[in-house]
């Protein structure tokens, strides 16, 4: 296709960043040099964020630029792509390297450079005075790159490229105060537990070629839409590339049962969480499956499995934010959560609905993360909401736009997480069926969000102030933090428009938008049978419905504990099973530890010592051993006597006769 | 005389087997390198009992009798230099028995 | 037959075949004149080096100088290439040994005339071994071979180990003499010939299948073992290489075995191809128990002494592998001369350096070795070459011997033993590297016990580097000695 | 004539260092320098310069025959033994790697070779002409000539330069090795009576035609010959004994090159000579390449020593090699020779590293160590991008063999290559748990924080590797471009091989054949 070379400025949006990385990374060592010579010649990496933020705000405005260019097209012409053919063409693989522009990945690429230039304005302020301020943006940049490439790369080797890439910043970013020991042992566990999805998603990718012989997304997503109809062995292999895929997703985003390693990433400094492990790292998966939605489509029995799993993961997140004290762990947990609701979106075939979630959640989320690391700054890097308290005096600033950001995320009617936890909730409730249960849980997680979160604005904002006012002095952040949150929050009460319910007869943007990426899948899911639209009248009941959950619930959240931490007290008192295995996230993660890696690191150690030292090299050293054994006794037979040597001989020549005769 | 063949090679073979198990159980290293002369006589026997038995066939049969000349030279040779090392023997050990050079083993 | 017939049998093709071994005689002749007067001792190695050099020479003439006399004396004897090369190996052999005894004898050993007349004897009777085609001359030859060795072995007369050495082997070499006489003398019984080439005629080997000619050729098979150190006839390599004095030990390690299997690869007529099994299951113990054997030694010398009873029992799979019969015409024969060529070289510059070390302080021990590369570099690196050598490394001789002996046995449908063989040698390798160990990664516990070195004679030297080279120069451009054999 | 002065360049320079006196040393060290530096831009040169031959299997750009000697054969025939070097695409990646790993393994021993010096630049260089030797050789006498010659410079490197354990580790690795390679020259022998010719060409031209049964005889030798150097699992205990006691340089060799003379040895002549047998063996070997994986993993995670940690890895990596090659697709075989060039740099690499550490604190324990990325952080740094290329990671030259191993395996077992994906993960934790262990946490040893950083001989010589593990990582085809035809070759004789027998017996058991392809 000849528009396929004309569109090289594409490479600038990931490579921008990838410089400022290199740059930064540079400046770092600089420093590094200078500190060895002089003590205070830090002065190289204090440009060091004009760099990051310079590279992420080149790419936004290039990414702007491509958005507009895609609005000027067709919408079935709304592609801008730029190939390296053979990149590897090594063993039959062939796979060009590309990059697409479309619609999905334009609000992706949209997302990331936004709210990422907004963290790394934030983060300018925030990481100040750190020892590795030149290399947290080397890596913060870096990270940018690569989840670029995870949304722009035109086939999955390349997504692939992206999705470890970004893995690895992230263990990176959480390890980054590696000096104190469990960042670096969280980073690690992230690796891992993200490395068992990307194992599952390499197979996927296998199965893939061995069903389309190409990695390339726009191909195998249009052959799967233009397939009328697959052999069974095929179908077969479509639900296990989905399902393995899937699992992949798990890993990424934080899916039950691979979830537990997000919760320990918040390890890693406050804008990390809120780039990495809110606003985009995690949502990879739910691009993923949107990206290949015709092949989820057509998957069969694993779309249900993934609503299931994302409706679980709603509820185990939402179920134990209510009991955390730390308030990176609430939002962490709180994540979850919301990336679980975003896979019963996947898994009800809502794929805007999913998409317009990862938006809004982008918004409100990384407000609430920026809002708290602006608290646990103000507060000396405290992070226990029961030594909070009052706090709204103290920063007036964050507390307003903190506020913002609570309101949205608890779904308070008419902010943007209203409208999008909504549509999830009304397509999974449009499915019918196990999708009524589903929906169920969907709505119990609801009510869930809506009082923890309002627990957590009362806990930190309201109350008596119980730190220590000897040692604590809590301040207002400065307007380099400030300023992105307020961004934030407008776009957090704002952000509701992309995605209006179709009662209110205003167009669903976000999903006119992603028309031409989702209209394949959506065809597929329509030939199957099934309930698929509601009444109006139902819309509105549940639009209701659902307005009141969340007022309910962010009000009863609110009074419980805003006096102080007595109502959290009672609980722990009253339930301390429930309460602690609450807090533990269903002990799963421990269960993890005592099923899989106990017996994993056991199986080790008896693999070193029992079958490798003793058996195997056992067996090698006992044939040494027995060589000598023998020579010694062979010894014996010589025994420095004539006559025995001569009875040898005599008896040498009689064998030799007998054995001759014989033969 | 009449003595069939195969009885001067039974006799033969009972002197190299008296040879042979007089060198495995003597001590005395004399009385070894006798053991031993009697092993070669013993062929000697046999060669010319075999040698006579070819000429009573009519075949050529002079290489029996030629080897036992051989032999006979050379056993003198082996003697000579085997007193020799008994004497070398004695004049070390004061000893002649087998078991004075048992020295090396293992 | 009268005695004109006996001289014409001396025409001119049996004065050529015999030359080689009528210069050697002529020298051991002269040199024992030489002890009568007193001349000097550089007239003495004069002679011996003049007369193994001629023998080389006549042997090379015989190699290389077109048509071979084939079978004289009626045809008692035969001179054929294979025989001129076995003779130069013997020659190769002999010279070596009297190049490392040159300075080995310094302060005890009045008789030194004797020594080199003794060795020049060995030769001649390991020529005759290899060319006997009867089994009179080949026990002319056996004998002439062995008393002057009984002798050599034992020539420190006023050392017990020498003397001791000397006895045994005497005792035991005129015990398997006997098992040979009477062998010979039953295979005489039944077939009424005793030459080689009559016992191969179809008559004479329907008559070797009768059980007492089977018998007779058991003892004579006995016997060479014995000689070339097969196992269970093997007992007494160890003492008797121990006890000798080392170049002795190094001629009898080399030369004997050449001749030994000089004779068997000329013999294989009397062993009829049913044998093949027996004798490659003999090899294959023969290995085993040389290389466990030489596994349990401290001393170094009689390390070797075992490690050469393994080398036996290799070629003595050859020897199966021919009786077996190998497809390919010749290449037993090829692949023992070659094996035993590279062994010469490299045993031969194994113990001459051991005879030198000797000089150092005493019997060469894996703890009187330790630091040597330290001390002696060129020491160490020469012995390192023949270490590797007796292991059938590649670029050194012993891997084309190794590999040529093992080839008759894939060849001639042996690979199980061929298998077995080369798993032993895995276990040679074991004590061959504690040798380099000793000398390369381990230093001396008390410095003190470590004497300077003394320098090594030109002689010596001399001999290691031709050694040296022959080893080299067999493994890296192996194409001379395969035309040549 | 370029590859005899190639391969005996090395040996020219052991001459000349033999010939310098033994106090010397900076001598010595400049002419090994120099010497495989002059390799390494031979290498480099034939590199660029090597054309993939045509589609017509032509005569390859570079080779070299004479007449070695006569072998006996049938009848008085001889079979003539070739001295003949020859390269082709799969040769001249593994030649390029020996070329360059080089310099860099010399200019590492300024920091822990301080005695002997001459004797240790001898044995360098004398390994280098057997390594080289070994690719090269098409002639199989030849073959198995420097096969066994590269055996004992080790040997020696690893006696005297070792650590405690040297002599029992240095005595195992090579009686093991040799009992592997022993029973491979009965192999030869058999095949050469079998044939008449020792050349490889005509060799893997003629040898598809024998029966299998008696292929499977000679795979069986060759493949554990080559089986114990990889290592392949249950063979592999020498290794992690002779890596830890080696000195680093040794290991750096051990791991770059000489292992890779075990699986060049599998694909050259276990596959390409013997394809039948390849195919009927197939289902074994990638079982043990699998299970190599997981179970060199597993043990990595268990060491406490950094050293022996890397050697276990190692095994679980040339189980990757394994199971990539005996996939025998072509996306297996590629992949497979891929991951022998990475595992070069990236094990080799962390050798280095490793040594580097050791230089400096005498301790290789994994507790000793803890917040060492405090202290030396340029130390660090590669430590961890080469711990990544180790692991795998996209961009770096780990991740595209990896990958297509795993496709290829897929391919032709999806069992096997499962099981080897675990390895991925279980990659990552081993050596994520070392570098948490050693680099990260509060440095509070005050042995650790008297740590120097890197100096730049150690950055400089680290560079190039440096460099090639990102330039294959991000433009893997610039290498294998050069190497697809061959291994094209060879998968198309697989191939048939494959239909060949495929009537005689069930080639892959696990597999439901390769679908829409």
């Amino acid at each position: 296709m000849p528009s396929h070379e004309s569109h090289a400025w594409l490479w600038w949006i990931p490579l921008l960043p990838l410089l400022g990385s290199a740059i930064a990374g540079a400046l770092h060592l600089a420093t590094l040099r200078a500190r060895h010579g002089d003590p205070q010649a830090s002065a190289p990496a204090s440009l060091a964020p004009w760099i990051a933020c310079g590279a992420m705000l080149g790419s936004f405005v290039l990414s702007v630029t491509g958005f507009l260019e895609l609005r000027e097209l067709e919408p079935a012409a709304r592609h801008l792509a730029s190939t390296a053919h053979d990149w590897i063409s090594i063993g039959g693989l062939d796979v060009d390297l590309g990059l697409l522009l479309d619609p999905l990945s334009s609000v992706m690429t949209l997302v990331i450079t936004g709210v990422g230039f907004l963290i790394h304005v934030y983060a300018s302020g925030y990481m100040k005075g750190d020892k590795g301020y030149g290399k947290f943006f080397a890596y913060l940049n870096l990270f940018v790159f690569a989840m670029l490439m995870l949304v722009l790369s035109s086939s999955l080797l390349g997504v692939f490229i992206g999705w470890e890439g970004v893995g690895l910043c992230s263990f990176l970013l959480i390890g980054f105060w590696y000096e104190k020991g469990w960042p670096a042992e969280a980073a690690q566990k992230a690796f891992v537990m993200n490395r068992v999805g990307d194992a599952c998603f390499l197979i996927g990718s296998f199965l893939l070629i061995r069903l389309f012989d190409t990695l390339d997304l726009a191909t195998i997503a249009h052959t799967v839409g233009s397939t009328v109809s697959f052999t069974d062995e095929q179908a077969l292999d479509m639900s296990l590339a989905a399902l393995f895929l899937f699992g992949g997703c798990c890993g990424k985003s934080a899916q039950f049962p691979l979830f537990t390693w997000l919760p320990d990433a918040m390890a890693g400094p406050t804008p990390v969480s809120a780039l990495i492990h809110a606003a985009t790292m995690v949502t990879s998966g739910i691009y993923l499956v949107v990206r290949l939605n015709p092949l989820f489509a057509a998957s069969g029995w694993v779309l249900p499995l993934i609503a299931i799993v994302g409706a679980l993961t709603a509820l185990i997140g939402g179920s134990t934010a209510l009991v955390q004290r730390d308030i990176k762990k609430v939002l962490a947990y709180s994540t979850v959560s919301q990336l679980g609701y975003m896979f019963l979106a996947l898994g009800s075939g809502a794929w805007a609905a999913a998409l317009f979630h990862v938006v809004t959640h982008a918004f409100f989320k990384a407000l609430l993360f920026l809002g708290a690391g602006s608290v646990i700054h103000g507060m000396h890097e405290e992070q226990d909401m029961h030594k909070m308290g009052g706090l709204r005096k103290h920063m007036p600033q964050t507390y307003i736009t903190f506020l913002a950001g609570a309101a949205a995320l608890s779904g308070l009617p008419l902010l943007s997480g209203f409208f999008s936890k909504d549509e999830i909730l009304a397509h999974a409730f449009a499915n019918g069926g196990l999708y009524y249960g589903l929906w169920a849980v969907g709505a119990l997680t609801a009510a869930l969000t809506a009082y923890y979160t309002w627990r957590m604005v009362a806990l930190t904002f309201f109350g008596e102030e119980r730190f220590d006012h000897h040692h604590v002095h809590p301040h207002e952040s400065p307007l380099v933090m400030t300023l992105p949150l307020m961004v934030l929050a407008v776009l957090s009460i704002l952000g509701g428009v992309l995605g209006l319910p179709p009662v209110l007869h205003v167009p669903h943007l976000l999903a006119e938008w992603l028309a031409p990426v989702t209209d394949a899948g959506n065809k597929i899911l329509a030939q199957s049978p099934g309930e698929h639209h509601l009444s109006h009248a139902l819309e509105w009941v549940l639009l209701g419905l659902g307005s009141a959950i969340a007022l309910g619930f962010a009000h009863t959240g609110f009074h419980a504990h805003r006096h102080g931490t007595a109502q959290d007290e009672f609980f722990a008192r009253k339930r301390p099973t429930l309460a602690a295995t609450l807090g533990d996230a269903w002990t799963i993660d421990s269960r993890y530890a005592r099923i899989i890696v106990l017996p994993l690191r056991m199986l080790s150690f008896l693999i070193a010592v029992v079958v490798d030292q003793f058996a195997i090299d056992g067996l090698v050293n006992g044939t040494g051993r027995t060589a000598r054994d023998i020579a010694q006794h062979s010894r014996r037979a010589v025994d420095g006597s004539l006559a025995s040597y001569a009875l040898w001989m005599g008896a040498g020549a009689l064998a030799i006769c007998a054995l001759w005769m014989w033969s | 005389m009449n003595v069939p063949t195969a009885h001067l090679l039974y006799l033969s073979a009972g002197l190299f087997a008296l040879g042979v198990l007089g060198f495995m159980v003597r001590r005395n290293v004399i009385v070894v390198l006798m053991c031993v002369e009697l092993m070669l006589n013993a062929a000697n026997l046999a060669f010319l009992a075999a040698s006579r038995q070819h000429a009573l066939e009519g075949k050529p049969a002079l290489q029996g009798p030629v080897f036992a000349i051989f032999v006979i030279t050379v056993a003198a040779a082996e003697a000579a230099v085997g007193l020799a090392l008994i004497i070398a023997l004695y004049r070390l050990k004061q000893s002649a028995e087998t078991d004075a050079a048992a020295e090396m083993k293992g | 037959m009268n005695a004109q017939n006996l001289l014409q049998m001396f025409d001119a093709n049996a004065l050529r075949a015999l030359a080689p071994l009528i210069a050697l005689a002529l020298g051991l002749v002269l040199v024992l004149f030489a002890g009568v007067f007193p001349l000097g001792r550089a007239v003495r190695a004069t002679l011996v080096v003049a007369s193994l050099a001629a023998s080389a020479v006549l042997h090379g003439n015989l190699l290389l100088g077109g048509e071979t006399p084939g079978k004289v004396l009626a045809g008692t004897f035969e001179s054929s290439s294979t025989t001129a090369m076995w003779g130069l190996v013997f020659v190769a052999s002999t010279l070596f040994a009297w190049l490392y005894s040159v300075r080995y004898y310094e302060e005890d050993a009045p008789f030194k005339n004797e020594h080199d007349v003794l060795m020049l004897a060995t030769a001649i009777g390991m020529m005759l071994m290899a060319g006997a085609r009867d089994l009179i001359v080949f026990f002319i030859g056996l004998e002439l071979l062995s008393i002057p060795l009984y002798a050599l072995a034992a020539f420190r007369r006023d050392r017990a180990r020498s003397v001791e050495a000397g006895l045994k082997y005497f005792l035991l070499g005129a015990f398997a003499a006997g098992f040979f006489l009477y062998g010979s003398a039953l295979v005489y019984a039944t077939t009424g010939s005793l030459s080689l080439d009559t016992l191969a005629d179809p008559a004479a080997r329907a008559a070797l299948g009768q059980p007492m000619a089977l018998v007779g050729v058991a003892l004579i098979a006995a016997s060479v073992f014995f000689k070339v150190s097969v196992f269970p006839f093997h007992l007494w390599v160890p003492d008797v290489y121990e006890g000798a004095p080392t170049p002795v030990t190094a001629l009898m390690a080399t030369g004997t075995k050449a001749a030994g299997f000089a004779f068997l690869m000329s013999a294989l007529v009397l062993l009829p191809a049913s044998t093949a099994t027996t004798v490659a299951l003999i090899a294959v113990i023969t290995m085993a128990a040389g290389n466990f054997g030489a596994l349990a030694q401290t001393d170094v010398k009689r390390m070797l002494a075992y490690s050469g009873i393994a080398h036996a029992g290799t070629l003595l799979l050859g020897v199966a592998g021919a009786i077996h019969g190998d497809p390919s015409n010749g290449a037993p024969v090829q692949a023992s001369l070659v094996y035993m060529a590279a062994y010469v070289a490299t045993a031969a510059g194994a113990f001459g350096l051991l005879a030198l070390l000797e000089r150092d302080g005493g019997p060469t021990t894996l703890e009187s070795l330790k630091g040597l590369a330290q001390r002696r570099p060129w020491v160490a690196s020469a012995l390192t070459l023949f270490m590797l050598s007796l292991g059938g490394i590649p670029a050194t001789g012993g891997f084309l011997g190794k590999y040529l002996v093992f080839s008759v046995a894939v060849r001639s449908e042996l690979t199980g033993f061929a298998i077995v063989g080369v798993l032993l040698s895995v276990v040679a390798l074991g004590y061959y590297l504690r040798v380099i160990i000793a000398m390369y990664m381990q230093s001396p516990e008390h410095d003190a016990n470590v004497s300077a070195p003394r320098p090594a004679s030109a002689a010596t030297t001399l001999a290691s580097i031709v050694c040296a080279a022959l080893v080299l120069a067999t493994g890296v451009l192996p194409g001379w000695l395969l035309e040549l054999t | 004539m370029e590859l005899v002065l190639l391969t005996f360049l090395p040996l020219l320079g052991a001459l000349a260092v033999l010939c310098t006196p033994r106090a010397a040393e900076g001598l010595q060290r400049g002419i090994a320098l120099a010497t495989t530096l002059a390799v390494a831009v031979l290498g480099v040169k034939l590199f660029l310069g090597y054309d993939v031959p045509g589609g017509d299997g032509a005569a390859t750009p570079y080779s070299f025959s004479l007449p070695w000697f006569q072998l006996p054969w049938r009848d008085g025939t001889p079979t003539q033994v070739h001295f003949s070097l020859a390269m082709d695409g799969i040769s001249l990646l593994m030649v390029t790697l020996t070329a360059v790993l080089m310099p860099i393994v010399i200019l590492s021993t300024w920091g822990h070779v301080e005695k002997r010096v001459k004797e240790f630049m001898v044995w360098m260089l004398v390994m280098q002409t057997g390594m080289l030797g070994t690719f090269l050789a098409v002639d199989l006498v030849l073959f198995y000539f420097f096969w066994e010659v590269s055996l004992i410079p080790l040997y020696f490197l690893v006696g005297i330069w070792g650590g405690e354990q040297r002599l029992y580790a240095t005595v195992k690795f090579f009686l093991y090795t040799l009992a592997g390679s022993l029973l491979m020259m009965v192999a030869i022998i058999a095949i050469l009576f079998d044939r008449g010719t020792s050349d490889l060409g005509e060799l893997i031209a003629q040898l598809g035609q024998t029966p299998l049964e008696q292929q499977l005889w000679y795979f069986a030798a060759f493949a554990l010959a080559f089986g114990i150097k990889v290592p392949l699992l249950p063979f592999h205990t020498w290794l992690p004994d002779a890596h830890t006691q080696a000195p680093t340089s040794g290991s750096v060799v051990l791991a770059g090159v000489l292992l890779k003379m075990g699986t060049y040895g599998l694909l050259r002549f276990c596959i390409q000579m013997l394809p039948d047998a390849a195919v009927a063996a197939a289902p074994w070997m990638m079982a043990l390449g699998a299970i190599g994986i997981l179970y060199g993993a597993l043990l990595a995670w268990a060491q406490t020593d950094l050293k022996r940690l890397i050697a276990c890895s190692s095994v679980s990596h040339l189980g990757y090699v394994v199971l990539g090659l005996f996939a025998l697709t072509p996306a297996g075989l590629s992949g497979g020779m891929l991951q022998m060039v990475n595992h070069g740099i990236s094990t080799g690499l962390l050798f280095l590293l490793v040594g580097m550490l050791y230089e400096r604190r005498h301790s290789r324990a994994l507790d000793a160590f803890g917040g060492v990325a405090t202290v030396m952080p340029l130390f660090a740094l590669f430590w961890v991008f080469t711990v990544l290329s180790s692991a795998g990671l996209p961009g770096l030259n780990g991740f595209v063999g990896e990958y297509l191993i795993l496709l290829g395996s897929f391919q032709s077992s999806p069992l096997w290559s499962v099981i080897g994906l675990t390895g991925v993960i279980f990659g990552a934790v081993y050596l994520l748990m070392a570098t948490r262990k050693m680099l990260f946490g509060a440095c509070t040893n005050p042995e650790n924080q008297r740590l120097t950083d890197l100096n730049a001989r150690e950055i400089v010589l680290m560079l190039p590797l440096v460099v090639l593990a990102v330039w294959l990582g991000v433009r893997p085809n610039d290498f294998m471009g050069k190497v697809e035809p061959d291994l094209a070759e060879v998968g198309r004789r697989v191939a048939v091989a494959r239909q060949s027998t495929a009537a005689l017996e069930p080639v892959t058991p696990l597999t439901e054949g390769v679908a829409a392809r």
